[in-house]
């Protein structure tokens, strides 16, 4: 990927976002941009601020400094449901599926925004409802069939298997067919069969629907082999932001993962 | 001072008092909450059930009597002339203490990481058990209560007053009733031994632990189940005294357990964390609904203390959800 | 007359035109296309194939599992007058290669991803293959050979071929016949290559209308179709008898999923192995194990109801009317809600075939009611050579005569046959051809058999294995041995006596059968060795050795190869010994040299016998069992019918 | 057991969704509803229809309506009782107005009217949440009945500060007051209630029923996907309290036919109706039936049995209700949090997996 970008190939631009919380800083001035039709890894030590940043993208927590740049606008203090609106979707480090519904209910939920048949109608049912009901339905499917998990359409989630559950909520995440999808350590806890399963699926979503795609990783390994680019975190710090070459070889970021002393 | 000052500090000085006697209730519901994140809706009635054993070991009830008679048609009520108050209050301390650990081990221990909501709705399931098991043991009838406590209006404090009225009103003093100051005294005297049990013994500190984290406590080395049963107990006993104290006052009877739906607001006001908070609640919550009636009240057709204190507590919320005292809630993702 | 099946396509749109034609299970639920839909699917395609310049004589290969659109190209093909010819979608490149070689295909029609990469990577040897055409486009985006195209692409070009060809296809499929090749399928050949079996629209139309008539199948009958596109029992029942009879035939969501579309479909029409079915009823009494007491108590009553007027009532022969009462009772709280969970339940015909079923299997599910039936058939033959009318079912044979099939027994036992059926040729293989099938067009089978006084033919084995005893007796080894392994017991049996005095048996037991039975009756062991010499397995086995023996006593003709002695082996027979083959046939030739020693004992009528043999353990490493084996005489019975 | 689902397999997501997929349960609830219209109204006396029929199909309602916000939205609210009360002397008000007006549409008015109090009493609920919301809405259920008791306009002032159902007909036939026929005004309830259950089954398997399920599972997560707390939450109030508020109507018009509202609609009200749905199944349109009929029946039938039978007296057996109920309720939440819905659901997975175990 060369390095210089046309301005309207960026999709997402941070620029120095700081966020504290009550004196406690979460992040210090970071700033870097993901470009269309990328996967963009953030990585760095637990507690370097990954998370946050990523609910600074998606709304959850508002820098005290800094603006967000999404589709060539600049967006500020937006609540997440607008920030979803925009076509952003993301999943969580510790599963947040709805535990109570069904595998096909949570991914036809993922597609709230896209559905908006009005209150009447849903209490009919019979007509527009059901109509729209039974299209997005499709589309729920092809997603259920692209993830495999057809034999766990109608289980609850509650009683899935860990890893499945990881599998579901990506589902969910690409139900709303955003443009960027956020992924908060979408391998955590998972054992390498499950990891490779869980690569591949990311790089056909990047594939096949054209999906930008940024996630969170705290250990370098698999993520550096599917992002195309990583920005390394440390200490609410920007670190360094490059391919998974220079990153790789970047003293400072050696240094954060042997745990070198930060004086 | 003119008399309609005069009034205002009487109408003050009651709400303080009327205070009190919620943050007694309220005091229950803290302690519960802080050591086990339950909030026991059954609090009221655990003090309405408390004073119902009091009355009945002072006077000498047979419990089940009525039972007992409806099933073998017998016709016993007492076993005795009853007996002195204080092995009376011992004894019910005793029984409360059963019950908290009975509840433990009958409820309890089968709720472990239920959400809060789930087991404050089991509370209003036991809430129901009790003010049913109550009943059955001591009869619904309306009892008074008598431990020895003075009542009535105070003719010292009406002959002070009397003399601060200015010149040329005729003014007979304000009416405060002994019971509501002993109550207080009491009620002071109550915080500040649960403020000593909680800085200065072993459990105490344990109690303290397992309000801020749970394995913490397990790590000082008390069960969380004994934890839950020391914290029932003691919530055992505050009910109790707040029993005496609302039972001397209007008698024994249904309405008492009702005192606990007016300890919600006081416990939104103060915190469901803070004991100086469920205090200080109670006090504002007493102060404001006798102020808002003495004002208001004609206005309106009377009779606000009904619900005053909830939407007191509705407006807060909005502007405060964690209370006077709370700890803020920081959502996590 | 529709001697075609483009033409009986044509035929059936107009006659069942609304009703579902096909089903697959796919994006949840059972998407549908009628007879209607199916033919203007069909001959987009057609035409599309004819725009990719498909023409009359060009081969199809079709290599996946059981989809719509791959049912769709055999029929396409056979519209422009080309030859579909179904591969298997497990085959391996080289496998793949050999067929796409042979056959001389042009155009390759594959399911998916998968299937397409094994294509490429051989592409460059098969240079005659000009197209590729797939059916699910996952994966596939990005591939960027331009002979690739995409299933409903290819139907895209029919359209705009068919506007400016408005008549082409119509005449085409006007000038199909019934003498003309309609497909080429390739017998996975258990020796040497793979064999191309010619078949005309004729042979397998005719004898699908046969067979369907027989069965009285109609345009109502559901059939799942799972087996392998590329097997004749699948392009017979799925398609020749779909085609005929306009029935539906569902294909299930994937290979992994057919136990539960089954239940879903509950088809009333039904083929599988005899294996499928043993599978079945294995879970069904290990799920039955983990019931409640009353449960099991239920459902063990209730089979023995069945046991005993099911089959009976299912056949509607005379029954007391009190069994008839406790069997509907039986059938309200266990038959039905059994056949449910399995899927049977709506199940008007269903057969098995290519091996003997266990007699207690086939009980079983007859019992419930479920109406299997034993086919005997081959590839050559468009499947049906023999099949059991409905009422006439029995275990241990394979039928009378389908309609129209002559059958005669050569004079060393031989099954042949000649009908409608017969496959033209072997494709580019004469003498193979030669071989099979003489100039009066009888085929032979390969079998031995012989037809029971019922006029049922039974086969005992494969012609070559078939021989005599020194005492002229007929010596069917296979036929005695699945005799005996369809006892729980005994795992593994070797008959022995092709031109000796009598027959013996070397016998496995199974440990896991015999293995609990010895703990239920408190006998200690600590290997598979001391088990085997223990004399109360001994008894159990020589019982079940006589049942046996009683059993050919009656038979006219295996009566004179009773067992007479027989031992139980102090080791398991093993793959990794070279005794049996990886699948678990056999090794004569090796047994016999490996035990000689015993073989000898048996004839020289000791009743003892030390022997030593060398195996190998999981770990590969070497070592030696040595044991001493009792050799035990069985009751031999007297014939019943004096042989034929 | 029952179950032959084996052939009856799907071919389009319309019969993927219906409320009842497998035929056998459709085929049964048809039949009950069946039973419900064209048999019982033949059988029905006066005492089956005040103390069974009329109070049970009531209180489904109202549970369906608390349903809505506690078992789908996770709100729990103790103002039902207040807000059965807007419901019913909204309806009073509608009445007495307008006497020409169609029953139906006076009882749906009313729904309406108590929507839009819930909505408003429903604010708090974006600020905060579990058992704080829940004292929160103790204020509406003792401001309501406060305001009902003080402001006389609401009770046209009448002497007696009560509120009478006043006789009203649909199609000529006198659905309210003293001499309405039970069978008129059991098909009267019964009309409105399965129209309305229905409803609710819409809602609650479709997008809102969903933004709603989301909410209570997992706010955070719902807000990423798009859902807006303010819109989701106030939406559940509102329907929900339409629901109870036509319970509320009912109660009052053609059960009670007069009411006083410390009496009708008070605290306890609340509890009864929130035990329904606990037992009877949060987030099951038909475990508010059961537990509406459970709750309401149970003990009417210990009563029957201890008063009427062993001749017990009344305040004992009361007691022991109590107790009966509050342990009941302990019991569910300990071993059956989603209440006899769920053992429905169990039995029922039992049946079609039968004769196997799983």
């Amino acid at each position: 990927m060369q390095d210089i970008v046309k301005e309207d190939d960026i999709l997402l631009e941070v620029r120095n976002i700081s966020l504290s919380f009550g004196g406690v800083k979460a992040l210090e001035d970071v700033s870097f941009d993901i470009r269309k039709g990328e996967v963009r890894a953030i990585i760095g030590p637990n507690g370097a601020g990954k998370s946050s940043m990523l609910n600074v993208i998606n709304g959850f927590y508002h820098p005290q400094e800094g603006q967000i740049w999404f589709n060539g606008q600049l967006r500020n203090r937006m609540k997440p449901h607008q920030v979803a609106k925009l076509g952003i979707a993301r999943t969580f480090q510790n599963i947040a599926l709805f535990k109570g519904m069904s595998t096909l209910d949570n991914l036809m939920t993922g597609r709230y925004i896209k559905m908006h048949s009005n209150l009447f109608a849903q209490m009919i049912w019979k007509g527009p409802a059901q109509r729209e009901e039974i299209e997005h339905r499709q589309k729920v499917e092809e997603i259920i069939d692209f993830l495999k998990i057809q034999s766990i359409r109608k289980t609850p989630v509650g009683k899935l298997p860990y890893g499945m559950q990881k599998r579901v909520e990506l589902g969910r995440a690409l139900a709303a067919e955003s443009k960027l999808l956020l992924l908060d350590e979408p391998m955590a806890g998972m054992n390498l069969e499950e990891k490779e399963d869980m690569c591949r699926f990311v790089l056909d979503v990047n594939e096949q629907f054209g999906t930008t795609i940024a996630l969170i990783e705290h250990d370098m390994g698999v993520v550096m082999d599917i992002s195309n680019r990583v920005v390394v975190l440390d200490y609410g710090k920007k670190l360094a932001d490059g391919s998974p070459d220079e990153v790789r070889n970047n003293a400072a970021v050696i240094d954060a993962y042997l745990g070198v002393s930060h004086d | 001072m003119t008399p309609d000052f005069l009034h205002t500090i009487e109408v003050i000085l009651n709400g303080l008092m009327a205070g009190v006697m919620y943050s007694l209730v309220a005091l229950g519901f803290v302690l519960i909450f802080k050591a086990s994140g339950i909030f026991n809706y059954a609090q009221g009635v655990m003090a309405l059930f408390a004073a119902l054993t009091l009355v009945g070991f002072q006077t000498g009830q047979v419990p089940f009597s009525h039972l007992i008679n409806e099933l073998f048609g017998t016709q016993i009520h007492h076993w005795g002339p009853g007996m002195n108050n204080l092995i009376a209050i011992l004894l019910t301390i005793v029984v409360m203490i059963v019950f908290a650990w009975l509840v433990e081990k009958l409820v309890l221990q089968h709720m472990v990481n239920q959400e809060p909501i789930i087991l404050f709705m089991a509370t209003i399931g036991l809430a129901f058990f009790m003010e049913g098991l109550g009943d059955l043991m001591w009869g619904a009838d309306i009892k008074t209560l008598d431990v020895g406590i003075p009542s009535g209006g105070s003719f010292w404090w009406e002959d002070v007053t009397r003399t601060w009225v200015s010149e040329g009103y005729d003014y007979y003093g304000m009416y405060i009733d002994l019971l509501d100051v002993y109550a207080t005294g009491i009620a002071v005297l109550l915080v500040t031994i649960l403020t000593l049990f909680s800085q200065f013994t072993k459990t105490g500190r344990a109690l303290r632990a397992v309000a801020d984290d749970h394995q913490a406590a397990l790590t000082v080395g008390i069960s969380l189940r004994t934890i839950w049963v020391i914290v029932w107990s003691i919530a055992g006993i505050v009910a109790l005294v707040a029993g005496i104290m609302w039972g001397s006052k209007s008698g024994v009877q249904f309405s008492l357990s009702l005192i606990a739906l007016k300890a919600l607001p006081v416990l939104i006001l103060g915190g469901f964390t803070s004991i100086p908070g469920a205090i200080i609640g109670g006090l504002i919550i007493g102060v404001g609904e006798k102020l808002f009636e003495f004002w208001i009240g004609p206005l309106v057709g009377g009779a606000t203390e009904n619900w005053f204190a909830y939407v007191l507590a509705l407006f807060f919320l909005m502007f405060r959800p964690q209370g006077l005292f709370g700890e803020r809630i920081i959502e996590r993702v | 007359m529709n001697d075609t099946f483009p033409k009986l396509l044509i035929h059936n749109a107009k006659q069942f035109a609304e009703r579902p034609a096909i089903r697959e299970k796919d994006l949840g639920i059972w998407q549908t296309w009628s007879w209607l839909e199916m033919r203007d699917e069909i001959f987009d395609f057609a035409n599309g194939l004819a725009s990719l310049g498909f023409k009359r004589g060009d081969k199809l290969a079709i290599v996946g599992t059981n989809r719509p659109r791959l049912y769709w190209g055999i029929c396409a093909a056979q519209c422009l007058g080309g030859i579909p010819v179904p591969v298997y979608a497990d085959s391996v490149a080289e496998e793949l290669h050999y067929v796409l070689d042979h056959a001389e295909a042009s155009i390759v029609l594959a399911e998916d991803q998968e299937q397409v990469d094994k294509v490429l990577e051989i592409k460059d040897e098969v240079t005659r293959v000009t197209h590729i055409i797939y059916d699910d486009v996952r994966g596939l985006k990005d591939y960027q050979e331009t002979f690739l195209h995409d299933f409903t692409d290819v139907q895209q070009l029919g359209r705009r071929y068919a506007k400016d060809h408005p008549n082409f296809l119509k005449q085409e499929i006007e000038t199909g016949q019934g003498s003309d090749t309609a497909i080429i399928l390739y017998t996975s050949g258990t020796t040497g290559r793979p064999k191309g079996v010619v078949l005309t629209h004729d042979n397998v139309l005719i004898t699908s209308a046969n067979s369907a008539k027989e069965d009285k199948l109609t345009e109502k009958e559901d059939m799942l179709s799972y087996l392998p596109l590329a097997w004749v029992g699948d392009h017979i029942f799925s398609y020749g008898q779909a085609y005929v009879t306009g029935m539906c035939s569902n294909c299930p969501e994937s290979q992994t999923t057919v136990q539960w579309d089954i239940r879903e479909i509950g088809p009333t029409y039904y083929f599988a192995p005899p294996r499928v079915f043993e599978q079945l009823l294995t879970s069904v009494m290990i799920r039955m194990e983990d019931a409640s007491r009353i449960k099991q108590r239920l459902f063990h009553y209730f089979m023995k109801v069945a046991k005993r007027c099911g089959t009976d009532i299912l056949d509607d022969n005379p029954v007391p009317f009190l069994d008839r009462i406790t069997y509907k009772l039986g059938d309200w709280l266990v038959f039905a809600p059994l056949k449910n969970t399995m899927g049977f339940s709506r199940i008007r015909v269903a057969y098995t075939a290519g091996e003997a079923i266990g007699p207690e299997i086939f009980d079983f599910f007859r019992s419930l009611g479920v109406n299997i039936k034993q086919l005997y058939g081959q590839t050559e033959a468009a499947v049906f050579i023999t099949a059991q009318p409905d009422g006439e079912v029995y275990a241990d044979t394979v039928g009378k005569p389908s309609p129209e099939v002559e059958i005669k027994i050569t004079d060393d036992g031989e099954v042949i046959y000649r009908s409608p059926g017969v496959f033209q040729c072997y494709y580019k293989n004469e003498e193979a051809t030669r071989e099979t099938k003489n100039n009066e067009g009888w085929v032979m089978t390969g079998d031995a058999g012989y037809f029971d006084e019922k006029g049922h033919l039974k086969i005992i084995d494969r012609a070559k294995d078939v021989g005599k005893l020194n005492t002229g007796a007929l010596f069917a080894p296979k036929y005695i041995e699945n005799k005996l392994k369809f006892f729980p017991e005994i795992k593994e049996a070797v008959a022995i006596g092709r031109d000796m005095d009598y027959v013996s048996v070397i016998v496995n037991i199974d440990l896991d059968a015999v293995g609990n039975w010895a703990e239920r009756n408190n006998i200690p062991y600590s290997s598979y060795q001391e088990l085997a010499a223990h004399s109360r397995i001994y008894e159990m086995i020589k019982a079940n050795i006589e049942k046996v023996n009683r059993d050919l006593s009656e038979d006219s003709v295996l009566s004179g190869s009773q067992i007479q002695r027989f031992l139980i082996l102090h080791k398991e027979l093993d793959a990794d010994d070279g005794e049996l083959t990886r699948t678990r046939k056999v090794r004569r030739r090796i047994i016999a040299e490996k035990y000689d020693a015993l073989i000898d004992a048996f004839y020289s009528g000791e009743i003892q016998c030390e022997v030593s043999t060398e195996v190998t353990f999981e770990d590969g490493k070497k070592g030696t069992i040595d044991g001493d084996i009792r050799i035990v005489d069985a009751e031999i019975y007297q014939p019943l019918k004096a042989a034929s | 057991m029952f179950y032959r689902e084996s052939g009856d397999f799907k071919t389009s997501y319309i019969q993927d969704q219906q409320i009842f997929p497998i035929l056998q349960d459709r085929v049964f609830v048809i039949a009950v509803i069946a039973f419900a219209f064209l048999v019982v109204p033949f059988l029905i006396n006066d005492y089956w229809e005040k103390s069974v029929l009329l109070p049970v199909l009531i209180w489904s309602l109202a549970a369906i309506g608390l349903n809505i916000l506690t078992g789908y939205c996770g709100q729990v609210s103790l103002g039902t009782g207040g807000f059965m009360a807007v419901g019913a002397y909204a309806s009073y008000k509608f009445t007495t107005a307008f006497p020409e007006l169609n029953m139906f549409i006076i009882v749906l008015l009313s729904g309406g009217v108590t929507a839009m109090v819930g909505v408003l009493f429903g604010l708090p609920s974006l600020r905060i949440k579990g058992f704080y919301l829940a004292v929160a809405t103790l204020a509406s259920q003792f401001f309501l009945i406060w305001l009902f008791n003080k402001v006389p306009w609401f009770y046209n002032y009448s002497a007696s500060g009560q509120i009478n159902a006043p006789e009203r007909f649909v199609a000529g036939i006198a659905v309210t007051g003293p001499n309405a026929p039970p069978w008129a005004t059991y098909l009267f309830c019964l009309i409105l209630v399965v129209v309305l259950a229905l409803i609710a089954k819409n809602l609650t398997r479709g997008r809102f029923g969903r933004s709603w399920m989301a909410i209570r599972d997992m706010d955070i997560a719902a807000e990423i996907i798009g859902v807006a707390p303010l819109k989701a939450k106030l939406s559940a109030f509102s329907i929900s309290s339409f629901y109870i508020g036509i319970a509320g109507a009912l109660f009052f018009l053609v059960y009670l036919g007069a009411v006083e509202p410390t009496e009708a609609f008070g605290i306890d009200k609340s509890f009864l109706v929130l035990f329904m749905i606990i037992i009877g199944g949060l987030g099951s349109i038909l475990g508010s039936f059961i537990g509406a009929a459970f709750m309401f029946l149970m003990p009417v039938l210990i009563k029957n049995i201890l008063v009427n039978g062993l001749g017990w007296s009344t305040d004992i057996v009361a007691h022991l209700i109590f107790m009966i109920v509050g342990g009941l309720i302990m019991f569910f939440l300990i071993v059956e949090p989603h209440g006899l819905a769920q053992l429905w659901r169990v039995t029922k997975e039992k049946l079609r997996l039968w004769p196997f175990p799983h």
